[in-house]
């Protein structure tokens, strides 16, 4: 795609371009669902069931259900739609953006009242910052 | 004539939203975030618009994947504060400037922008959470909006330079508008934040303010900055900054008037994941 | 270059005109959908209700009265869907707004052929 | 690399679904039309394209005035019609082709055009009947539809329009696939519906228009929006599609064939095919 390649070369960061619209087209149409009060309830009630309406592929589903942010966003996922099943845990942006660095809630929380996380080392792919883990893509 | 009086720009956390909603203002945490709003406040009593143009991006609240535009203009004639997944705020609705909007809709589209026109739609916290640090709680907002939202969501999102050159064409059509209007145009968003992955919780002070110097400076230069910078420099979702080109585009000095006043300027890092900006210019007579 | 509402008989769709014919448009919108239609025809007056038509509109859509509708800040391709249920085409409606009947009306646009080939 | 081999054009009066719907292609009212189209088939069973790009307006199925975009490119691997509410029959779904509506909302960002990216959309009859015309055997290729606003005002300039359709030209012949690709400007020529002037038709403007689409095919853009409604009527301005898909086509053009009959329903009618010359 026309999308500059620099983009896929910065650590620990998916930039939600073509190709990952539409790998989850419907896992964030499925987060959306959830700002309806009466959607958020059915999908406590039981999340499979929920889930298992919207045309996710099995692999989202799973995600959904463990919780797992990183891989939401492999299959597609974005943060401004997954944020919306935080919502309906109780769960702030911060501590949603914290699971998925591999910190704790507090250290994570103690990282941003100092500064936040560094840029230096974290620019590009293969620089030696903290956000320099493999992908699995 | 209606003619644009002031710029300002802010963050739109969502936390901020909530500390606020919930009373948390005078907590130790969020003490010098609400504290950077303090001269806002004071300064919007003597300077209150009667409209304000607010740039803001939606967070997939009203456009869903179905359908993103990459600028849209809300022209109806007024916007419930929106459910964004755990209840609506409890801020006042929103009440537009259908006349007002319509023109510069008509306006801009003419100068080759190709603004979506909408009606209805629910404004999320990128809208009203700027409201509220400015107006404080309110039973009723001071001055008509017209909300204009910006694809920063889904790439490819529109650079700097076309944010740049469309500031300029709204302020061409404010001020091309009969009633006399005191007009305040505001960019949101930003500054650094990344809420995904592994390099969650980047925040870049020093890039940010260069961005604040030059944003006052010497925008032209600044609306150059390839989107990829934004993204590298300022995390995924610091990419909202080019919002704010929009509301600097709307200055008069860039039409050849003089510079503007900064009236205000601040800068705080943390609020939940993301290095809090705030900057007021004010066009001089 | 022709201003707004210059040109004979034509009544550009633009914000002013959109704002008025919101509601009207939006119920014919609605017709898109087989069982809207149904339950409109049930009850007119209910479903016009529903949609928050101002009497002006309510009058034309009951008196079937085109040019009305369009007054009312109606869009054709809207009104063009509430024709549908009334088993309407576009040369009715281009008979109603003229004032012709409908053969006048397809008899002067075959007479279109008679125009000159160039400009 | 792919190439734009043709340039098609029709008008998309929903009456002509209702024609094709009941079998009235040979009826003495409609011959005159639908002949039209058998040297428009053969060219195309010649050349046999890969790829569709129509250009066309949404008259009420997928846009509401809730929400009005000015350019919106569909990015979906399947486009459906529905009900649009006056009778004519509901088509089965339409394939698309989303790794070209990419590549086309891509290059189109870049070169500064204010898109709306679609990744469901409802195609109304604007998008269907051509279709349908130069394909009545349902075998099209993948389409990409772009749609024009043409509805509510403001609508964007004919110049603008020529500018659009020229960039997706460029991100066609740009797009990294060994592909045929035909364009598609879809409605007019000059009609108006609505008003005390309803039956407007401009004879010797469309048949100055349609000659211009060969040799001189920015020769429209000279005209504001308004001047195109008083010369063409309220909806004769959908002409903004074909000079979107005239644009896409860099350089000269061929005509293969062209037809223009006076009235179908309330619309002077055409078709036209170019081939890259």
């Amino acid at each position: 795609m026309a999308l500059d390649k620099a983009f896929k070369e910065i650590p620990g960061t998916i930039v939600f371009d073509a190709e990952q619209a539409r790998k989850g087209y419907w896992l964030n149409q499925f987060c959306m669902s959830l700002m309806k009060a009466e959607n958020r309830a059915r999908f406590k009630a039981d999340e499979r069931a929920y889930l298992d309406g919207w045309k996710l592929t099995e692999e989202q589903k799973q995600a959904v259900v463990d919780r797992d942010l990183n891989r939401m966003m492999e299959l597609g996922g974005n943060i401004y739609f997954l944020s919306k099943i935080g919502a309906t845990d109780g769960k702030s942006f911060q501590q949603m953006a914290g699971s998925m660095t591999g910190m704790s809630e507090e250290d994570y929380r103690a990282m941003m009242l100092a500064g936040g996380r560094r840029i230096d080392g974290n620019r590009r792919i293969g620089e030696d910052g903290d956000a320099q883990r493999p992908r699995k893509d | 004539m209606a003619r644009i009086t002031a710029s300002l720009y802010t963050s739109h956390i969502p936390a901020i939203g909530a500390a606020f909603d919930l009373g948390k203002t005078h907590e130790d945490y969020w003490k010098p975030v609400f504290a950077g709003y303090d001269f806002a406040k004071a300064w919007v009593k003597t300077h209150t618009p009667d409209v304000i143009f607010l740039v803001y991006n939606d967070h997939a609240t009203a456009f869903s994947l179905q359908m993103i535009p990459t600028f849209a203009i809300m022209t109806g004639p007024e916007f419930d504060p929106a459910d964004e997944g755990y209840g609506a705020r409890p801020v006042p609705k929103v009440i537009g400037h259908p006349e007002l909007a319509s023109h510069i809709a008509s306006e801009v589209i003419q100068q080759d922008f190709d603004l979506t026109m909408v009606n209805e739609i629910d404004v999320d916290h990128g809208l009203t959470v700027p409201l509220s640090c400015v107006f404080g709680k309110v039973e009723a907002w001071p001055c008509k909006i017209i909300p204009f939202a910006v694809n920063v969501v889904q790439h490819p999102v529109p650079s700097g330079a076309r944010c740049f050159a469309l500031g300029q064409a709204i302020r061409k059509a404010i001020e091309s508008y009969p009633e006399d209007l005191n007009v305040q145009i505001w960019g949101t968003g930003g500054m650094s934040h990344q809420l995904q992955g592994p390099r969650a919780g980047l925040i870049n002070r020093e890039w940010d303010n260069r961005f604040l110097d030059a944003l006052i400076d010497d925008p032209k230069a600044l609306a150059k900055t390839p989107n990829i910078d934004y993204v590298r420099e300022a995390g995924s979702e610091g990419i909202e900054l080019v919002m704010w080109l929009i509301a600097r585009g709307a200055m008069a000095d860039v039409a050849g008037g003089g510079r503007p006043k900064v009236a205000h300027r601040f800068y705080h890092v943390p609020a939940s994941n993301t290095a809090v900006g705030h900057l007021i210019l004010e066009n001089v007579a | 270059m022709p201003e707004f509402h210059e040109i004979y008989g034509t009544t550009p769709f633009d914000g002013t005109v959109a704002r008025r014919g919101y509601a009207l448009n939006k119920m014919c919108f609605s017709f898109n959908s087989a069982q809207n239609r149904e339950t409109f025809r049930k009850d007119e007056d209910a479903y016009m209700r529903a949609y928050g038509l101002n009497p002006q509109q309510a009058a034309a859509i009951r008196n079937r009265d085109v040019l009305g509708l369009l007054d009312a800040g109606g869009n054709v391709y809207y009104l063009a869907k509430f024709a549908g249920i009334l088993g309407l085409d576009v040369q009715d409606l281009g008979a109603a707004q003229t004032g012709m009947t409908k053969e006048a009306f397809k008899a002067r646009l075959v007479a279109q052929n008679d125009q000159p080939e160039t400009l | 690399m792919a190439r734009i081999v043709g340039g098609l054009a029709t008008s998309h009066i929903p009456a002509i679904g209702g024609a094709i719907a009941k079998g009235l292609q040979k009826e003495p009212y409609w011959k005159p039309f639908f002949d039209g189209f058998d040297p428009a088939r053969e060219w195309l069973a010649r050349e046999r394209p890969d790829a569709v790009v129509v250009f066309y307006n949404d008259h009420g199925l997928n846009f509401f005035l809730d929400k009005m975009p000015t350019f919106a490119v569909g990015a979906a691997p399947e486009y459906r019609n529905d009900d649009e509410g006056w009778g004519i029959p509901t088509l089965p779904p339409f394939k698309g082709i989303p790794e070209l509506s990419w590549a086309v909302i891509d290059h189109l960002v870049a070169k500064d055009f204010d898109i709306v990216t679609c990744q469901e959309m409802l195609v109304d009859h604007a998008f269907t009947v051509p279709l349908k015309l130069f394909w009545p055997d349902d075998d099209a290729p993948p389409a990409v539809p772009v749609c024009i606003n043409t509805v509510q005002f403001p609508l964007p300039s004919a110049k603008r329009c020529w500018a659009m359709g020229k960039a997706v030209g460029e991100a066609i012949a740009a797009w990294d696939e060994d592909m045929k690709v035909v364009t598609i400007g879809s409605g007019g020529l000059s009609h108006q519906l609505e008003g005390q002037r309803a039956g407007f038709i401009n004879k010797p403007f469309d048949l100055e228009f349609l000659r211009s689409m060969v040799d001189d095919p920015e020769w429209a853009t000279q005209f504001s929006i308004l001047e195109l409604v008083e010369k063409t009527g309220t909806q004769g301005v959908e002409l903004l599609n074909w000079l979107a898909a005239r644009a896409a086509s860099p350089g000269r053009m061929r005509r293969v064939c062209q037809n223009y009959h006076i009235p179908i329903s309330n619309t002077a009618a055409a078709t036209l095919v170019l081939e890259a010359a």
